[in-house]
C-alpha cells in the first residue's frame, strides 16, 4: 500500500483505524457490517431494564396518546417567489469526469430534494443516470468535511489564504516554477479563463490532470488519427449496426444517457414497424451494454484485440489476414459475418471501443470507422470538450517526477484522491510528502487530505457557481441550489486566490467569464435566460472534418499485429486481470454514498462490495466457490479479495472493480470491498497479464440481491427474435402457463374514470438502475446496510431482475424491472386484518402506513414479492442533515410497517388537484412517475389505461404485450412488452472461444 | 389381568383422599428444581420479548420472501397441542367414554396453557405489537374497522373464543372438586381461596342437575369449536396463494394433526406425572393404550394428508405446485422434511405394536418424536413454501436467530411453569367424576 | 365443618360478578370518551403564542381578508402563516411601540422568525391541501369556525379521521358559493340544500374517500 | 312446647350409602314433605327422579344465547364492511358473506357458552359461599363419601322432634339440627 511506505513526520497524524483497515479483507465478516451504523444503536443496560418492566404494559396505551404541540415558523422577511409547500425547479448541471449532464433540481423551501433531467439539454433530454440521482446524498452526506484543517486542527479559510498568499508571493519571483496544481479533467470555460490568468502570473507553473478512470486510450488514438486531441462522439440514432469492443456506452462514459436514448430509438418494434438496429458486443467483462446486445461474445483481452484486428482486416484497415484463433474455424466464420454486416452498412454503422480500453483498441476502432466511412456520419469529431486535454498518466507521471526531484514547493490538489487511486508504481504518497506546502480541496476527508498539510472543504456542485460542457460541447452555467452547508469553497474560488484576481466570490468569477463572452451590452437578460434554460444557446461544438492520417495508422496497426501475434500463439498465457470502474462507485468517489453502495450492480446484483469475478469454468478448475477469499498476486503485490462466479465472464480472465476498500472514508464506505488500485500500474490501467490466484480458505460474505440465476422455465421475462416476431407476433402472450380463470364467485369491480397502469418495455430496458435510484430519492427509501441486504431485507420498491439463459460460459441475459403490479385482484389485500392495504377508485393498490400493524401476511401473499418491510427503524430519524433530503410529500416510514411502490401517488394527487383547480381533465403524460421520468430509453410508460388515446393504452394493444403470472388471476396493472432481439440470421450465436492456458496456483 | 379404568379396591373416600393429597401434601423435593428450570426458561422468554419490543422483529430471522418464521410455526404448534384437552373432555364426554375422567382435567389445563402460549405469538410477530388491539372491532375516532375477509381476523375470534370457552369448561368442571379441597384442607387461606373458587358449592341434587346439563351443553358447543379453531388456523395458509399453502386439504388435515399432537403432549406429560405422584391407580394402562390408539388413528390421517399433498401437487400439473413438491424433497430444506417424515410417519408406525402401546417408556419416546415432528411439519409448511414461490428472482433462505430460539424455548418454559403450578394447586384428576364411576361395591347403587 | 364466610358474602359475591362486568365496560367507555374529548383533540384549547394575536379584532372588527395573511391558501397545500414583514406593514405605524408587539418588532429587526404554536395540527402522515378545498367552495369556517369571533385562536374542529370522513362522504352538504368562501359570517340561506346541490354540480364536487387521498 | 335457642334451617340426616339416601328421599316425600334437599359427593340420576326434579331450562337459554351471538356477529361484519367502511379489497364485494361465516360461527359458540355457564350458576343459586348447611360439622363429608338429606324448617309438616324421630327411622348414621345462621 503506497501510503503505508511513507516514513515521515506525517505518520503520527494517521488514525489507528487506518492501520487496521490497511490490512486487506479480514477473514470473516466484521462485527459490524457496512451500513450497520445506519441502524439505531443497541440499547444500554439501564434503558433495557426499564423496558423489561414496562414492555408488557405497552399495548393499549396507543389509544390514548395526545399529540404534542408543534410550532410553525414563518419567515421574518419572505424570499421572492417562494410559496411555502410549493417546490421550485432550477436548471443546472452535474459533471462526472468533466462532462456535464443538464438537470433540473426540485427545491422545497430552499433545500434540493430531487434531481430531474433537463429536457432542453443534449446530454439529458429529460433523463439522467444513477449518479445524478445519487448526488443529493453526497450533498447531504453527514460525513462531509465541515471545516478547513491544518495538521488536523480546525482553522478558518482566511487562515489558509494567509498561509497561501505569502507562499505565492515567493513564487512570483520564480515565475511559479514551484507551483503545481492537480485536478481532474474539466470542461469549464471559467476554469480555462482562470488558467490563462494563472499562466500570466506564473508562467512556469504547471497544471496536471488525473482521472483514475480516464479516456487516455481514446485521447492518444485521436492524437494518432488526427495529429491532435479532438472530441469523438457518436450518433446512434443514425447507426444500423453497432459493434461495441469492451464498451459500456449505454450506461457509462460521457453522454451515455443520450447514447442510450438514441440507440433505443432505433429498436422499437411495434405492430407493422420492424426497423431495428443490431448490436454486437465483444467484451472481456460482462457489461450492461453486453446484456442488451443481439450478439455477445466474451473474449480475454488479447483475444479481443485479435478480434479487433480481424475486424480491421474486414473493414480494410490493414492488409494482413486474421490472426490467432480468428484465422479459421467458428470464430473466423463469425467474425467474417460481423465484418460483412459492417460493410453492408458502411456509413450507417459504429465501431466503438470502451472508454477505459487501450490506445491500440481505440485506434483500431477509429480506423475502422474511417474506412467504413462512418466519420462525419455516425461518428462525429469536433474540438475537444476538455480544457487543454493531456494524457492523464503522462501528466501525473511528470508531477510525481517533479515532486521526487523536489522541484515542487506548492501543490494544490483540487478534488480527486490521488493518494488512493494513483497508479501503484508512481508511489504518489511518498513523492508527495516531499512537497513543503500541499493542500487538498475535497468534499470529504480522504486518504489524500490526511497526507496534506491543509484540507479544505469543497462546495458541492449544487452549492456553487460554475459552468461545464456536455459531450457535444454545449455549455451549462451551474447555479447553486443552496448555500454551502459547511462553508465549502469551489475550485474557482480557490484558484481566484492563486491568480490573485479581484473577484473572489464564485458568482462574480463565473459572471466575469460570461460578461466577456456575451458582451456587457444587455448582459443581464441573456444571463437570466441562460440560467433559466440551463444551456447556453449555440454553444455546442460543430462537427469538424479533420484529416485522418490513415497511412500512419495502418503502419501503427501493422507494428502492433507483429507484437500481438506471438502473444496469441503463446499458450501459457496465464490469467489476465482486468480493471473496471465500478458501476456504482465509479473510481471510488462515491464510496460514502449509501444509495449507490446499496445499488445492485448489473449482472452480479452485488451490493456493498466488489469482488474478483471469475467465469464458472475457471472457478470449477480452481474449485473456488463464491465468497471464497483468494489472494490476487501480481508482480509481488498481493491483494486479498472474495470470489464471485459470474456466467459470461471469459475464461482465464479475472475482473476487479475499482473504488472499494477505501481506508479513510465516512461511516457508509467503511469496511466495504477491497482496494484493487495497488495492483494497477501505469503499464496497464485497463488490464494486466500474469495474475496468480491463491485460495486462502477464508470466506467473505457478499450481499447479492438475486441469488437465483435462471427463470426455472417460468416465462416471466419473455423474448424472441425479430424473425419470430414478424412470423408470429403473439409469441409473448402464448408463452403464458395457461390463461387466467374467467369465472368468479363475485362480480368484479368496474373502473370507470381513470385507471392507472404501467407498461414496461423489456426491449428498451438497459438495466442502468437509474429508475431504482430515482425511486429511492422520490420516495424516501432508506438505506439498510450490507447485513440487512444479505438477509434479503433491501427496501427498493423497484428492482431489476436478471436471468441467465443458455450456456453458462456465454449466456444470454434478460433484465426485467419489477415493481408493484397494482393487481386488480390483489392477493395482498384480502389477507390484511386491519385493512391497511386496499384498492382506490382508480385501481391503485394503496398502502396506508399509519394503519399497518405489520403482520407481513401481504408480503407473503404477494406472488411478485414487491412488498418491503421495515424490520427495524431503517429511516434515520436523528441525523438532522438527512432530514433535509426527504421528500416532504411522502411519509417517512417507521419501524414495523409494510411499504411498496405507489405509482408515485403523491404526483398523481398533485396533478389531479392542479387539473381540478383549473377545471380540466388530466392530460396523458401529465403524470410521470419518478422511474419513468429518469428512464433514458422510455422503458417505463405510465398512464390511464381507460383513455384509449393514452400511450399506455396503445402499448397494451401491442402484440408483444403480456402480464406476468396472469394465470393467478391477479389482473396486474403493470404489464410488459416482450423483448425483441435482432440477431444476425447469417452468423448464428457467437461460438465458444477455445482458449485459456494453465492457471497459476 | 385386563386393565381397568381404575385399579380395584378404591372407594369414594380413598379416591378423594388420594387425589386431594397431591395438592394438600407438602411440596415434594423434586418439584423445586423442576419448577426452577421451567421458570428460568420463562425468564428467557421475558428477556427475548423485551428485546423484541425495543428493537423490532428484525432481531428474528424473518425476511423477504420468508415473512413468517418461528413465531407462526410456534403459534400453530401450540394451538395444535391445545386441541387435545377440550377434545378429550368434550367429544369423549358426549361419547360417554368413562376412561376420559382420569385425564380430562389436566388435559384441559394443558389446553389452556398451550393456547396461552400460542396466543402470545401472533402479537409478538407484529411489526407494531402495541397496536394489536386494532384487530378487535371497537368504535374508534378513525372510523375504521377490522377487515373481516382476513383469516387473521378469523384467528383473533377463533383463538379468543377457544380460550374463553375452554377456560369456562375447565372451571365449571373444577367447582365440585375445589369444594372438596375446601372441605379437606386445614389451611385457613386455602379454605378461603378454595371456598371462593367453589362459590359455595354444596353438592345438592339441584346443583348436580344443572351442573350436568351445563357440562353436556358446553361439551356439545366445544366439539364443533375445536374443529373450527384449527380449521381457521389452517385458513391462514389455505387462503393464501402460495404453492404449498393454497390447498383445500388443509382444514381436515390440520385438525387431525392437532389431535395427533395434542394426545402426544398429553402422554408426554401424564406418564411422568403419574409416576411422580403415584397415580397409577387412576391413570392406568387402559388410558395410555387408548390414547396410543387415538394417536395411531389420527397419525395415519396425517400421513395420508402428506401423501395427498404431494400427489395433488404432482397431479395438478401446475409448474409452481410441482416445483414446490420437488423443492420440499430436494430443496435446501429437504433434511427438515426427511426428519418430519421420520418423526410423524415412521415413528407413528410403532404404535401398531401392542407392546409399544402398553410400555410407558416406549410410548413416551414415540410421543416425543411426534411432538418434534409436528413442529417440523409447521416449519415445512411455513418456511419451505415461502422461501421459493413464484418469482425465482425473489427466492431466499430463512435462518433462525438466537432470539427465535429464545422465544420458542421460552414459551415452553411458560407452558411448563403454568403446568407445575397447576398440579400443585388444583386436583389434576377430576375427583367427583372418579367417584361417579367407581365400580359398584354393593348391589343397588347406580351412578351417573 | 364451620361456616367459612359470613352470610353477607353471598350478596357480595353476586354483586362482584356483575360489578366486574360493569367495571370492564366502564373502562372502555371512559377510554372511548377520552379519545373524543376536547382534551385529546385540543379543540377549544388556547395555546400560548408569542403574541396574543386576535382574529376577533383583525378579521371581525377591522375586516381584513383571510388571504391578506394566509397568502398561499388558494394556490398551495399550506395556507401560509404571515412573515413578520406582513405584520409590520401596519404595525410600523399603528401600535408602533406597544409593548405587546415587542416580539414582532424584535423579529423584524433581527430577522429571527416568530415561533407560533400550531393550532390546527394534523398528524404527519396526513396530507391536506387547502387550495383544492377552497377551489371546491368549502368555506374556511367549515373547519376553522368563526375565526372572526376568536379573540384568542383555538381549533374549532376535532380534526379526527371520523370527522374528515363525515364531510368527504357528503361534500355536497358543505359547499357554498365561491364568493362566500372567505366570508366567515356567511349563513346558508333558507332552501340551501337546492343551492348546494346546484353548486356541487357546477364545481364538480366529488366524494374523495380513497385512502390515498390523504395518506401516502 | 320447648323453645329453640335459635331459629332452625332444618334437620339433616346423614347416610353412608346412596341407596339408603334414595330410599329415604322416597319415604320422606311419601310422608308429604316438600321442602327438602339431598346432598351427594357426585351426581346420581336416580336421585333427581326421586326428588322429582323437572328438566332444566338451561338448553333453551343457551339456544337463545347462540342465536344472539350468530346475529350479532354477522350483522357487525356486514355493517362494518358495507356501511361503516366499504373498501375494495382485492376486488371482492363489500358484502362478501362467505368470508363472514367463520367469525359468525365463533360468536355463536362464545355467547352460547357464556349463557350456559352463567345460566348454570344462576339456576343453582351460586355463588353462595354462606349456607346454613355448612353449620353442620359433619357436612364436610358431603364432598367425600357421605350422603345427606335435609328437611327444611319451611316445610308445613315440619316439627323438629317429629321430623327427627321420623328421620331416625330411615337408618341414617347421624341426624343433626341445622342452625339458620
Amino acid at each position: 500500500m503506497s501510503a503505508g511506505e511513507t516514513t515521515n513526520i506525517l505518520r503520527h497524524w494517521r488514525s489507528l483505524e487506518e492501520r487496521e483497515a490497511g490490512a486487506a479483507v479480514p477473514s470473516q465478516r466484521p462485527e459490524f457490517a457496512p451500513g450497520d451504523e445506519l441502524l439505531p444503536d443497541s440499547l444500554d443496560r439501564r434503558r433495557f431494564l426499564q423496558l423489561m418492566g414496562a414492555s408488557f404494559a405497552l399495548a393499549g396505551l396507543g389509544a390514548c396518546t395526545r399529540q404534542p404541540v408543534e410550532s410553525i415558523v414563518p419567515y421574518a422577511r419572505p424570499p421572492e417567489e417562494v410559496i411555502p409547500g410549493k417546490p421550485l425547479y432550477f436548471a443546472t448541471a452535474l459533471t462526472l469526469g468533466g462532462y456535464a449532464t443538464g438537470v433540473l433540481v426540485e427545491s422545497h423551501m430552499g433545500r434540493p430534494t430531487k434531481v430531474e433531467g433537463n429536457p432542453e439539454h443534449p446530454a439529458s433530454l429529460g433523463a439522467t443516470d444513477r449518479f445524478c440521482q445519487a448526488t443529493l446524498l453526497d450533498l447531504y452526506d453527514p460525513d462531509r468535511s465541515r471545516a478547513a484543517l491544518h495538521l488536523q486542527r480546525i482553522r478558518s479559510w482566511e487562515a489558509w489564504v494567509q498561509t497561501l498568499e505569502p507562499a505565492l508571493e515567493a513564487q512570483v519571483a520564480l515565475q511559479g516554477a514551484g507551483l503545481r496544481i492537480l485536478s481532474g479533467s474539466s470542461s469549464s470555460p471559467t476554469l480555462a479563463a482562470q488558467m490563462q490568468r494563472l499562466k500570466a502570473r506564473f508562467p512556469q507553473a504547471r497544471w496536471h490532470r488525473y482521472e483514475p478512470v480516464s479516456r487516455d486510450g481514446l485521447r492518444s488514438a485521436t492524437l494518432a488519427g488526427f495529429g491532435k486531441y479532438v472530441e469523438v462522439r457518436y450518433d446512434f440514432s443514425q447507426a444500423d449496426v453497432v459493434v461495441a469492443l469492451d464498451s459500456d456506452f449505454l450506461v457509462s462514459g460521457p453522454g451515455c444517457v443520450r447514447a442510450a436514448h438514441d440507440f433505443m430509438s432505433r429498436r422499437r418494434v411495434r405492430d407493422g414497424q420492424y426497423g431495428m438496429n443490431r448490436l454486437y458486443a465483444v467484451e472481456s467483462t460482462p457489461s450492461a451494454t453486453g446484456a442488451v446486445a443481439d450478439h455477445r461474445l466474451s473474449l480475454a483481452p488479447d483475444l479481443l484485440l485479435g478480434f479487433a484486428f480481424g475486424l480491421g482486416f474486414e473493414c480494410g484497415v490493414i492488409g494482413t489476414g486474421q490472426v490467432g484463433p480468428f484465422a479459421s474455424g467458428d470464430l473466423h466464420h463469425w467474425l467474417n459475418r460481423v465484418g460483412v454486416d459492417l460493410r453492408e452498412h458502411a456509413g450507417r454503422s459504429i465501431v466503438i471501443a470502451g472508454d477505459e480500453t487501450s490506445a491500440e483498441l481505440q485506434t483500431l476502432a477509429l480506423a475502422m470507422n474511417y474506412y467504413l466511412g462512418n466519420l462525419g456520419r455516425t461518428v462525429l469529431v469536433s474540438e475537444p470538450v476538455e480544457v487543454e486535454p493531456v494524457s492523464h498518466v503522462g501528466s501525473l507521471r511528470d508531477l510525481v517526477q517533479d515532486m521526487r526531484a523536489g522541484r515542487v514547493e506548492i501543490l494544490l490538489i483540487l478534488g480527486g484522491n490521488p493518494v488512493y487511486d494513483a497508479p501503484a508504481d508512481f508511489a504518489f504518497a511518498a513523492a508527495m510528502e516531499k512537497v513543503p506546502l500541499r493542500a487538498h480541496l475535497s468534499l470529504n476527508e480522504d486518504e489524500t487530505s490526511e497526507l496534506c498539510h491543509w484540507h479544505l472543504p469543497m462546495a458541492h456542485e449544487l452549492e456553487t457557481w460554475g459552468d461545464a460542457r456536455a459531450f457535444d460541447g454545449t455549455v451549462t452555467v451551474q447555479q447553486p441550489l443552496i448555500d454551502p452547508l459547511y462553508g465549502g469553497k469551489s475550485v474557482h474560488e480557490l484558484l481566484a486566490v492563486v491568480t490573485g484576481e479581484s473577484e473572489r466570490k464564485g458568482i462574480d468569477i463565473v459572471r466575469r467569464t460570461w460578461k466577456e463572452r456575451l458582451g456587457a451590452v444587455d448582459f443581464e437578460p441573456a444571463w437570466r435566460r441562460i440560467l433559466h434554460d440551463g444551456i447556453v444557446p449555440g454553444s455546442a461544438w460543430p462537427p469538424q472534418t479533420y484529416v485522418f492520417q490513415s497511412d500512419w495508422v495502418t503502419q501503427f496497426c501493422l507494428a502492433l499485429v507483429r507484437e500481438l501475434i506471438p502473444r496469441l500463439e503463446r499458450k501459457d498465457a496465464g490469467i489476465d486481470l482486468v480493471f473496471r470502474a465500478d458501476p456504482s462507485l465509479h473510481d471510488g468517489r462515491f464510496a460514502n454514498n449509501g444509495w449507490l453502495q446499496e445499488l445492485p450492480k448489473p449482472w452480479t446484483r452485488l451490493t456493498w462490495d466488489n469482488a474478483a469475478i471469475l467465469g464458472p469454468k475457471m472457478a470449477a478448475d480452481l474449485s473456488l466457490k463464491p465468497e471464497d477469499v483468494v489472494e490476487l498476486e501480481l508482480r509481488d503485490t498481493i491483494v486479498r479479495a472474495p470470489v464471485w462466479v459470474l456466467p459470461g465472464q471469459p475464461d482465464g480472465v479475472v475482473t476487479v472493480h475499482l473504488g472499494y476498500g477505501r481506508r479513510r472514508v465516512g461511516r457508509v464506505g467503511k469496511g466495504t470491498g477491497f482496494d484493487a488500485y495497488p495492483l494497477r500500474t501505469s503499464a496497464g490501467l485497463d488490464r494486466a497479464g500474469g495474475l496468480r490466484l491463491r485460495r486462502t480458505g477464508e470466506r467473505w460474505e457478499l450481499a447479492s440481491t438475486q441469488v437465483q440465476r435462471t427463470m426455472e422455465g417460468r416465462n416471466l421475462a419473455r423474448q424472441g427474435t425479430l424473425l419470430e416476431f414478424r412470423s408470429h407476433p403473439e409469441f409473448a402472450r402464448e408463452a403464458a402457463h395457461g390463461a387466467p380463470p374467467t369465472e368468479s364467485l363475485y362480480p368484479g369491480y368496474a373502473y370507470t374514470g381513470h385507471a392507472w397502469g404501467m407498461v414496461v418495455d423489456l426491449g428498451a430496458c438497459i438495466g442502468c438502475n437509474a429508475c431504482v435510484m430515482a425511486c429511492n430519492a422520490e420516495n424516501n427509501i432508506p438505506v439498510v446496510g450490507k447485513a440487512q441486504v444479505h438477509n434479503g431485507r433491501e427496501m427498493h420498491w423497484i428492482r431489476i431482475d436478471r436471468y441467465f439463459e443458455g450456456d453458462p460460459e456465454n449466456p444470454q441475459v434478460v433484465q426485467q424491472p419489477v415493481l408493484c403490479m397494482h393487481c386488480e385482484n390483489a392477493p395482498c389485500e384480502p389477507v390484511c386484518p386491519v385493512g391497511a392495504t386496499m384498492h382506490g377508485k382508480e385501481g391503485l393498490n394503496e398502502m396506508v402506513y399509519n394503519r399497518c400493524v405489520g403482520t407481513r401476511y401481504c408480503a407473503n401473499n404477494c406472488p411478485y414479492k414487491v412488498r418491503r418491510f421495515n424490520f427495524y427503524q431503517y429511516n434515520d430519524r436523528d441525523t438532522e442533515v438527512l432530514k433535509m433530503l426527504r421528500n416532504p410529500d411522502v411519509t417517512v416510514r417507521t419501524r414495523g410497517v409494510m411499504e411498496k411502490c405507489t405509482y408515485c401517488v403523491q404526483r398523481i394527487n398533485q396533478a389531479r388537484i392542479q387539473a381540478k383547480k383549473e377545471e380540466r381533465s388530466l392530460k396523458d403524460g401529465e403524470i410521470i412517475t419518478a422511474c419513468q421520468q429518469v428512464c433514458p430509453t422510455d422503458a417505463l410508460i405510465f398512464g390511464d389505461i381507460n383513455d384509449a388515446g393514452s400511450k399506455v393504452a396503445k402499448l397494451r394493444q401491442q402484440p408483444l404485450h403480456y402480464g406476468i403470472l396472469e394465470e393467478l388471476n391477479t389482473r396486474p396493472r403493470t404489464t410488459y412488452l416482450a423483448r425483441v432481439t435482432n440477431p444476425n440470421p447469417e452468423s448464428g450465436a457467437p461460438p465458444e472461444p477455445r482458449h485459456g492456458g494453465p492457471r497459476g496456483h | 389381568m385386563a386393565p381397568t379404568v381404575i385399579a380395584p379396591g378404591h372407594t369414594a373416600a380413598t379416591v378423594t383422599d388420594k387425589i386431594a393429597a397431591v395438592v394438600l401434601q407438602r411440596t415434594p423435593l423434586w418439584f423445586y428444581p423442576a419448577f426452577g428450570a421451567a421458570f428460568m426458561l420463562l425468564m428467557t422468554l421475558l428477556y427475548a420479548i423485551t428485546y423484541l419490543f425495543a428493537k423490532g422483529v428484525g432481531i428474528w430471522g424473518v425476511n423477504n420472501p420468508v415473512g413468517w418464521g418461528f413465531a407462526i410455526i410456534n403459534f400453530v404448534w401450540w394451538i395444535g397441542i391445545g386441541h387435545a384437552g377440550t377434545l378429550i373432555s368434550a367429544i369423549l364426554l358426549l361419547m360417554r367414554q368413562k376412561w376420559r375422567t382420569s385425564i380430562n382435567r389436566f388435559a384441559e389445563a394443558m389446553t389452556l396453557f398451550a393456547v396461552a402460549c400460542a396466543g402470545l405469538f401472533p402479537i409478538l410477530h407484529l411489526g407494531r405489537p402495541w397496536l394489536a388491539y386494532w384487530l378487535f372491532p371497537y368504535p374508534n375516532t378513525m372510523w375504521v374497522w377490522p377487515q373481516f375477509r382476513s383469516p387473521l381476523i378469523w384467528d383473533v375470534f377463533a383463538i379468543s373464543t377457544y380460550m374463553l370457552v375452554s377456560l369456562m369448561f375447565w372451571y365449571v368442571g373444577l367447582i365440585p372438586d375445589v369444594a372438596t379441597l375446601r372441605d379437606r384442607t386445614k389451611n385457613k387461606i386455602g379454605q378461603i381461596v378454595y371456598g371462593m373458587m367453589a362459590m359455595g358449592w354444596r353438592g345438592s341434587a339441584k346443583h348436580w342437575h344443572h351442573h350436568d346439563t351445563a357440562c353436556i351443553l358446553l361439551a356439545a358447543l366445544a366439539t364443533p369449536l375445536v374443529v373450527s379453531v384449527h380449521s381457521v388456523v389452517s385458513f391462514d395458509f389455505a387462503a393464501g396463494i402460495i404453492p404449498g399453502w393454497h390447498t383445500t386439504l388443509f382444514p381436515p388435515y390440520f385438525v387431525a394433526g392437532a389431535i395427533f399432537a395434542g394426545f402426544a403432549m398429553v402422554i408426554t406429560l401424564c406418564i411422568p406425572l403419574r409416576a411422580a405422584f403415584g397415580l397409577h391407580d387412576f391413570i392406568t394402562e387402559w388410558h395410555v393404550r387408548n390414547m396410543a390408539k387415538v394417536m395411531l388413528a389420527t397419525g395415519l390421517i396425517v400421513n395420508y394428508g402428506y401423501g395427498i399433498e404431494l400427489f395433488i401437487a404432482w397431479y395438478s400439473g401446475s409448474p409452481y405446485e410441482t416445483f414446490m413438491l420437488s423443492n420440499r424433497i430436494g430443496g435446501p430444506y429437504r433434511f427438515i422434511w426427511y426428519a418430519l417424515i421420520l418423526c410423524n410417519v415412521v415413528a407413528t408406525q410403532f404404535l401398531w405394536s401392542a407392546k409399544v402401546r402398553s410400555s410407558a417408556v416406549a410410548l413416551w419416546v414415540v410421543a416425543m418424536f411426534i411432538n418434534v415432528g409436528m413442529w417440523l411439519e409447521r416449519f415445512v409448511i411455513v418456511v419451505t413454501s415461502l422461501h421459493r414461490d413464484f418469482m425465482p428472482s425473489a427466492w431466499g433462505m430463512y435462518y433462525p436467530t438466537k432470539f427465535d430460539w429464545m422465544t420458542f424455548l421460552g414459551s415452553i418454559g411458560l407452558f411448563l411453569s403454568l403446568m407445575f403450578l397447576f398440579v400443585r394447586l388444583l386436583p389434576m384428576i377430576s375427583i367427583f367424576e372418579i367417584r361417579g364411576i367407581l365400580p359398584k361395591t354393593r348391589a343397588g347403587e347406580r351412578s351417573a | 365443618m364451620s361456616q367459612l364466610f359470613h352470610h353477607s358474602t353471598n350478596t357480595l359475591a353476586r354483586v362482584s360478578i356483575f360489578g366486574a362486568v360493569f367495571l370492564v365496560a366502564g373502562f372502555f367507555g371512559v377510554v372511548t370518551l377520552l379519545d373524543r374529548s376536547t382534551y385529546f383533540t385540543r379543540q377549544t384549547e388556547v395555546l400560548r403564542q408569542p403574541v396574543p394575536f386576535s382574529h376577533d379584532h383583525h378579521v371581525g372588527a377591522i375586516g381584513i381578508d383571510c388571504r391578506y395573511c394566509h397568502t398561499s391558501v388558494e394556490t398551495a397545500a399550506f395556507a401560509g402563516v404571515p412573515p413578520t414583514a406582513t405584520c409590520m406593514n401596519c404595525h410600523s405605524q399603528i401600535w408602533a411601540d406597544s409593548p405587546m408587539l415587542q416580539p414582532v418588532r424584535d423579529s423584524f429587526r433581527t430577522g429571527e422568525p416568530l415561533r407560533w404554536a400550531r393550532v390546527n395540527d394534523l398528524p404527519d402522515f396526513v396530507y391536506f391541501d387547502h387550495s383544492i378545498h377552497i377551489a371546491k367552495g368549502i368555506g374556511c369556517a367549515e373547519c376553522h369556525g368563526r375565526m372572526d369571533r376568536m379573540p384568542l385562536t383555538h381549533a374549532a374542529s376535532p380534526l379526527q379521521m371520523r370527522w374528515c370522513l363525515d364531510c368527504h362522504r357528503h361534500p355536497g352538504d358543505r359547499v357554498r358559493p365561491r364568493a362566500e368562501v372567505f366570508n366567515t359570517k356567511w349563513e346558508a340561506p333558507p332552501g340551501a340544500a337546492a343551492l348546494r346541490a346546484d353548486l356541487a354540480k357546477r364545481y364538480q364536487v366529488t366524494s374523495m374517500t380513497d385512502c390515498s387521498t390523504c395518506h401516502r | 312446647m320447648q323453645v329453640h335457642r335459635q331459629p332452625l334451617h332444618g334437620v339433616m340426616a346423614e347416610f353412608d350409602h346412596s341407596d339408603r339416601l334414595i330410599a329415604a328421599v322416597k319415604a320422606v316425600r311419601s310422608q308429604g314433605y316438600t321442602q327438602l334437599d339431598a346432598y351427594t359427593p357426585y351426581p346420581i340420576e336416580a336421585l333427581h327422579h326421586a326428588l322429582g326434579h323437572h328438566h332444566s331450562p338451561l338448553p333453551r337459554m343457551v339456544l337463545a344465547g347462540g342465536i344472539t351471538g350468530a346475529l350479532g356477529g354477522f350483522l357487525l361484519q356486514t355493517w362494518t364492511s358495507t356501511v361503516a367502511l366499504p373498501l375494495n379489497v382485492g376486488g371482492k364485494p363489500f358484502f362478501s358473506w362467505p368470508a363472514f361465516i367463520p367469525v359468525t360461527f365463533e360468536c355463536t359458540i362464545l355467547l352460547a357458552s357464556l349463557t350456559a355457564v352463567l345460566g348454570m350458576l344462576a339456576l343453582s343459586g351460586l355463588p353462595r359461599p354462606h349456607h346454613p348447611v355448612f353449620n353442620v360439622e359433619r357436612f364436610a363429608m358431603a364432598s367425600r363419601d357421605r350422603y345427606f338429606l335435609c328437611i327444611e324448617a319451611g316445610d308445613p309438616l315440619f316439627d323438629v322432634d317429629k321430623t327427627c324421630q321420623f328421620l331416625w327411622t330411615l337408618e341414617p348414621t347421624h341426624v343433626a339440627e341445622v342452625a339458620e345462621t
